[in-house]
């Protein structure tokens, strides 16, 4: 047994966090901030968090993840990490060259205390940073929620940016919320099909799946470019996906700029696709084409024709509160049955939404917030379950308990596909329902008696 | 393959150097100037200055990690049977789950295996703000609860210093509340030093003071030595042990691959201390001998050569005929399938050339392999190493600065019951002048040829530079480095904690390096890059129809 | 064991086949009939014919299937089926009003020795065939060659749809070969890309993966259109994907319209579809646009990312020869090993070709035409591989040998996936690469040793 | 859910029938009013007469398939230990290819299993040519080679027949030359009669005359049937086996559900036939009883009720009041965990809706299990039945047309040695005075209700048409009818080979069909179908922001 010292008998834990769900803020930020087209990440503290951020985001995407650190050390601990930071901005620009820095802080400088806007300020003034270059920032301290507030909190400072806006654009902003390259890739696809002209930010599409072609670029052509954030004022809206990730920042441009806003959920899964595409064709004021209908369509027809295979199949579920709140919602749609579900990431509203969607599932459910994979490992030894959805970590549980297991969420750091192929959308769902299905017939053809050995699925 | 289109380049390393440090403002450039070195043939005197083990500029894109790393992630977290507890907010703890490939066999007598677990304090801001200690107190008992291990090692994150949580006394008390469970903390701080080097010698502190000659069990063996740094990366310590175990000699305490509670505790009743990576734990195989009188030399089982050698070193040492003879047998008897397979893939390496960045040790010890496979390295430097590591030890001591002071240097003195010297004086002085050398190692620069670029903490910028000029087939350095090199067309390996694979130490690591290798740099793949419409845009006047 | 009976020893057999690696030719003929819009295929000959093709094209797209049956009796038999043709095409007129109806023949009717042309000609003439309505007919005598011969044989009967064109209207036919909807509709996404106007024919996209909106219509939206097809002989030329199965059709347009053509292989796998592109950027006079190199670039990059799980693995593969052709060359591309090949479909061509591909693979090869599973399974047994590729029926094989399988093929009848995510092209190389890789992970991660237990792949 | 939103519609039958006839040509519409029957209370004598068993119109859509089919597919295609070889082109043995769910057990002596594998001679155009005997009987030879079967059995398809191959003196000769293997075949060209129905009768021949009696081995227990005319769809072979052995009834020969060579050649030992799908095996039932005086009654395990009367007429049958008892006893074991499955079912299920168009004696028989549901079925009727399957054998015999004409007869009499009346006339009389009838089949039309709509050979026309028009709750029927009705929103299930699941029949499988029904009708997606925009398309003249 991988985790052979794991007891099935479930103790009260007030201090110890096992096999956690959830990683630090920073990291959050840094993916948030390579969606910005021309952005190097800033790590403001020591070394070692920018190393670790770097090397889960390289064993995600298997692509070079750019960023620099303050590099604190002991004398920059007690004298503060001004002098740092100013360097640092010095030396990215004359080195790096990017158009933009993106600041996250860390543990270290919030406990410290270092003003990061006192800084930036001042390293413009001293002209540390050239004209028409830009530097932003964002608190990210590690001990106060989880790597989705980091995430959240950077698309924020990108929101700051926006600038006041004497008319309207006509733009809708879409706050795709953490998701994949791809995925920001078949929202804009679908904007499009839709015709609405949409700003989406961040968008790591282009930056975090690229090619391999013999050349190397820091900053390759995808992105939100700083001009279209500065233009997120003149918007007629916002739709942010995902109250966790993506709530601050429209609310940011409501308050700031008078941008209207609406807070949906992810678009994983057949209902909640709906409410996106629908609230898009209102806002938009356009219709919605054949060919959505049509994919749609494929992802219903899919539903009922493996019905039999889904229908009251047991899941266990971990990952981030927006993800996992319209992945339950779409697995309850198609009569599974998610009966553990946790997050890493604190909020009560999580666990009062996710008992509201599940309230007609036919088995007891667990779920919890600011929960670990401790946990729900031992829910599982307690209540078996038929399917596992998670990031990678989840295959210690999985070869212990010889469950099937579906990789899904952050990270994903054994197998390919998650950077190429969305999840987001009616296509997405078709793919979800793919991997699942694959998942659990493989397990019955693994463990048919020869009598039963089926050719047709 | 790519390999067959590249022209060939000729640069004079003057202007390479030149060319790394272009770019830089005034500052920098000044002080990267002193961490690149082109080698010199080393007869001329003195031998060239390197500057290593020193701050990475702000804003530099570097390779490096931080103290935390290099002691919770390095030094103790391949011990298996030890609860390792972060103090912390959560981050770091994640970070570190699982992800070097330290391999464990749960060796330990009651089969304990803590190593898939990630446990943390997940400090919180109220933590922060009250401090921790009661919080770290409690994780501690739960911890303690469910696992009722050995051992509990309590390691700092940035923010515990800062707050000023007393960690070891918290342990301390832990200890005696808990009675049969062994607890000591690590004042493991990111912000400690300039790199994980620091929290290399936290660790080995640490370690020496709270578990080297705790154990009652008394080691029997004939051939007892200690095997310092080596961390069982893909099993590499597995390799090395199967073939000790063939020659006669025991390796009672490993630091710290695959290393139990009771292997740090016994190390002390070792009779020679064998050093792997000496930028690690040379600080444990100095305090070794000064508090019990083990001596110590360098060894390094990477290649199929090196191993050879270092086995007869060892065998010499204990200067056993049984043993001697022992040895070469095992070597005569694995040479051979070595040798196959590095004829085999020779034709398609030799001639091939390579960098390797990594480690304090590794960059230095993966040039026997690549030698025995025909490739040159053109450049090579360490991430984390001190100037010994490149220079040699005739270098010590090195002066201390503002960042190494803050390094808690411990203060060790014989035993007084338990120091003996393994082999009186007149004997050391005679295995010396049979060449074999203690507490000696001669760094990295002597090994490479002349004119080779030797550069300290090399970063993305001048990574990216070097392989533009000089187009190497092959690049060593780590994950963060991976891709950004392949995006450039030249394959990537990682070598301090292998992207995949392995072992690659002893004879039959060896064999893997070279297939390994082989398949690197002969891969189709890097003659893929370019589509037709690529290679020639124009449009021919008329499509060819059939 | 599920083949327990198939001996390890390899003796030869001159008269008996065993698990075919083929089918015949009307199914292939039916499959491609309903690539034209608005046709209904209709099979000459037994009930059964149609009543077993309509079955298994059904379990393999989950999707109603609409064929009619010249319903043979005992008597039409001896008398020939003439009357139950001039009958059928009357019903089919009368009860389903098709656009068209693409009529097949079998190894009955071929037998019996009707013939279709004069038939569908007094059709005509006894006004049997409404005014603009169409009947085509491809004979495919079912002891010729495969599935794949009918395909080719049905296909050519459109191409000779073509009239004869004053002038070129500028369009490229592409023949896509045996295919599935999804790469059909993959392989008109690249054309529009490169902004090259095609008729692509057949095309069985929005045919054979449709929706489910609670209504149903015998002849979906999909397909290619009568006019289309008439219109192909005024084309500047044929691009055939597949010797197999699409050379027929080009070089009939060749002669009969002087449209040129050139034969390639399918677009599976980097170097295929390289040359599927560039043909069509050069005969299109067009520059292929950054998205598709993008594309192109994110294959190549995945190959390199995860080369050490490929590199010099076995693999045994069984399909048919158009298909097997480029999926060997990319498995050779990417330094995996193919050594056992088969196809049920008869040519010497396709082993010299096979050859060809394979000749610096450090393995001995094996490759048949006109072979089948039997043999495939027995040189498995003599020579143990790392994967198999092929159709749903190598599960017994897999399950036997405990072999990672890759569904792959037709037909696939237990898994999902097939008709709505493409295999063709740079996107579908992506896919093919992500399969392999799940099956030979989740190979490693089952009997990984708990000490080499992987996180990070 | 769909059944929620559904309007509740009222149609006049005879509208319908109407309806559904209107669009045909003259000529077709005048044989189709023949085969649709509007179902009448059954005193109103004389009951109404359907046409069934007669030619599908060409270019009909229709649900039915060839002699072949019925003769391989159904009737030989779950034997296990006999090799099944097709004289052909490839294409017919491939589609029948384990493309129906028979289970098979291995439950040979020696454990043959040959259902995995599909063997034919694959014909080529110089065989149709030349004629394909030669190749024939090499086919056998290399099967016989390589497996050493009991039995190769050979089945013709459509051109053997034209070509004038004639197998059964290739068969006969084949015999006789490998001496320990029987070896025989099929003449069920797919042209002949019109549908699956003639290849039964065909398969019943040859199997009696080849393999029935055919066994030394003495079957010796007290109570012998014969099952016939179960096929081990899903398993439910195994089911109704494991309830007769747990009540002390030897089932010795299953025709040919997970049969064996052994259990077709030892039938003749039975005291009583129990038939289950009445069309496909009857044949067989009347020949035993001829040859052997072996009495046959009609039984079915679909449905929970009908398996417990159908063992309750078997314990009559033999009269033994221990084995009366036993079957009682084991129907109050079974029962009540079949009513808990009920009932909880039964709420979401009661007043739902069915149609059912499937095979000779399954539309009749599943209605028992609808019935226990509550569910009401709206219309009915066979894919290949004959008027005595929906009016009973009273109608028969059956005049005989120019298609059934050339369906062999064969003329079986009273074997001079084996047979033996199991009762006397006396007991027989005495039994059927009690209620149990033998050779008797009332079938479908008596069991439905008034005003219901029993159709012969439905197509895809009119199956549509029906759906649209009546809107029932689930549809039965094949594969390839699946999903043309589904995407009317209306669920199906497939109830010729289950489309998945089973077993259906006997207790355990009656639970298992409440809880598949109950899955089907209930499933949420039919409440999917519509997209909130299809809902209402109107846009909301301003977005409700927050």
């Amino acid at each position: 047994m991988l985790l052979r010292h794991t007891p099935k008998e479930i103790s009260e834990r007030s201090a110890l966090m096992i096999n956690p769900a959830k990683t630090c803020q920073p990291i959050g930020a840094m993916y948030a901030a390579l969606g910005i087209h021309g952005c190097l990440p800033h790590s403001h503290g020591s070394q070692g968090c920018c190393a670790y951020h770097r090397s889960t985001l390289t064993r995600h995407y298997k692509e070079p993840i750019s960023a620099a650190t303050s590099s604190f050390t002991e004398g920059s601990s007690v004298f503060g990490g001004q002098a740092n930071l100013l360097q640092a901005i010095n030396t990215i620009f004359t080195v790096y060259n990017p158009e933009i820095i993106a600041i996250h802080t860390t543990c270290l400088s919030e406990t410290i205390g270092d003003d990061l806007p006192q800084i930036i300020k001042k390293s413009k003034e001293e002209g540390n940073t050239p004209e028409g270059k830009l530097v932003i920032g964002a608190p990210t301290p590690s001990y106060v929620g989880s790597h989705v507030t980091g995430f959240s909190n950077m698309v924020k400072a990108m929101a700051n940016m926006a600038e006041p806006a004497a008319r309207k654009n006509g733009k809708v902003n879409i706050i795709p919320g953490w998701v994949e390259p791809c995925d920001m890739e078949e929202i804009k696809r679908l904007a499009a099909m839709i015709g609405v002209d949409i700003t989406l930010f961040p968008d790591t599409s282009g930056v975090l799946n690229g090619p391999l072609s013999g050349e190397y670029t820091m900053f390759p052509k995808g992105g939100t470019t700083v001009a279209e954030l500065k233009g997120c004022g003149a918007a007629i809206g916002t739709l942010a996906l995902g109250e966790w990730c993506s709530a601050d920042a429209a609310r940011l441009l409501d308050t700031k700029h008078k941008v209207p806003c609406r807070v949906l959920d992810m678009p994983f899964g057949l209902k909640a696709t709906d409410r996106f595409i629908d609230a898009l064709r209102t806002v938009g004021g356009t219709s919605v084409p054949e060919e959505i209908s049509h994919e749609r369509g494929q992802l219903v027809d899919m539903i009922s024709d493996m019905h039999q295979y889904f229908y009251h199949k047991k899941v266990a579920l971990v990952g981030d509160p927006d993800q996992l709140i319209a992945m339950t919602e779409f697995l309850v749609s198609i009569d599974m049955c998610p009966i553990h579900i946790i997050t890493g990431t604190p909020g009560k509203k999580f666990e009062k939404r996710i008992k509201e969607i599940t309230k007609d599932v036919p088995f007891p459910v667990n779920v919890k917030a600011k929960g670990d994979m401790f946990l729900l490992h031992q829910w599982i030894k307690n209540e078996p379950v038929d399917l596992l959805m998670g990031n990678t970590y989840c295959k210690y549980i999985a070869r212990d308990e010889d469950l099937p297991l579906v990789r899904w969420g952050f990270p994903i750091l054994d197998r390919q596909g998650h950077q190429y192929f969305p999840t987001v959308g009616y296509k997405g769902g078709l793919r979800i329902l793919e991997k699942i299905l694959s998942e659990l017939l493989d397990r019955t053809d693994r463990d048919a008696p020869e009598e039963k050995f089926e050719l047709v699925f | 393959m790519a390999t067959a289109k590249k022209k060939v380049v000729h640069w004079d390393p003057v202007d390479i150097k030149a060319e790394l440090l272009k770019k830089y403002p005034a500052k920098v450039a000044r002080k990267r100037a002193k961490q690149i070195l082109i080698n010199e043939a080393q007869e001329n005197s003195p031998p060239s200055e390197i500057v290593a083990n020193v701050r990475t500029i702000p804003g530099i894109i570097t390779m490096r990690g931080c103290t935390y790393a290099g002691c919770k992630g390095v030094i103790m977290g391949p011990t298996s049977d030890i609860v390792n507890l972060v103090h912390g907010p959560i981050g770091c703890s994640f970070y570190a789950w699982l992800t070097r490939r330290n391999q464990t066999s749960a060796s330990g007598e009651k089969g304990e295996n803590f190593i898939t677990y990630c446990m943390s304090t997940d400090m919180q801001d109220s933590d922060i703000i009250f401090g921790g200690e009661k919080k770290l107190a409690a994780a501690i008992q739960e911890a303690y609860d469910l696992f009722h291990p050995k051992a509990i090692a309590v390691f700092a994150t940035c923010p515990v210093g800062l707050i000023g949580d007393d960690i070891h006394t918290v342990a301390k008390t832990m200890k005696e509340k808990l009675g049969d469970c062994n607890v000591f903390a690590f004042s493991c701080e990111g912000y400690k030093g300039v790199s994980q080097s620091a929290g290399h010698h936290i660790a080995n502190n640490q370690v020496f003071t709270h578990l080297v000659g705790k154990s009652e069990t008394v080691k029997t063996d004939k051939f007892k030595i200690n095997l310092l740094g080596e961390y069982n990366i893909g099993g590499d310590g597995f390799e090395i042990d199967r073939i000790l175990k063939k020659c006669g000699i025991s390796n009672i305490a490993t630091f710290s691959g695959n290393s139990t509670y009771d292997q740090f505790a016994s190390a002390n009743q070792a009779d020679l201390s064998c050093v792997m990576c000496h930028r690690s734990i040379n600080y444990v195989a100095d305090m070794l001998e000064t508090k019990y009188g083990i001596p110590w030399i360098k060894i390094n089982f990477i290649g199929a050569g090196a191993t050879a050698k270092s086995l007869r070193k060892i065998a010499r040492y204990f200067g056993d005929q049984e043993l001697i003879d022992r040895v070469e047998a095992v070597i005569a008897e694995e040479m051979p399938d070595v040798e196959v397979a590095r004829l085999d893939v020779y034709p398609r390496t030799q001639g091939k050339t390579v960098m390797i960045f990594v480690g304090g040790s590794r960059a230095h010890h993966y040039q026997e392999l690549f030698n025995e496979m025909g490739m040159k390295t053109l450049s090579a430097g360490y991430e984390f190493g001190h100037r010994d590591d490149y220079e040699g030890r005739h270098v010590l001591p090195l002066k201390v600065d503002s960042d190494s002071r803050n390094i808690e240097e411990i203060h060790v003195e014989a035993d007084p019951n338990l120091y003996r010297p393994r082999k009186t004086p007149e004997e050391m002085q005679a295995l010396e002048e049979n060449g074999l050398k203690f507490k000696e190692y001669e760094g990295l620069n002597p090994d490479m040829e002349n004119g080779t670029i030797i550069i300290d903490d090399l970063n993305q910028y001048e990574a990216e530079k070097l392989v533009q000029m000089l187009k190497p087939d092959l690049f060593c350095a780590g994950i963060k480095e991976k891709y950004s090199i392949q995006k450039l067309g030249v394959p990537q390996k990682q070598l301090h904690s292998y992207d995949s694979g392995g072992p690659y130490a002893g004879f039959k690591g060896a064999v893997n390096f070279y297939q390994e290798i082989d398949r690197l740099v002969n891969s189709k793949v890097w003659g893929l890059m370019q589509a037709p419409w690529q290679e020639n845009p124009e449009l021919s006047a008329t499509y060819v129809w059939e």
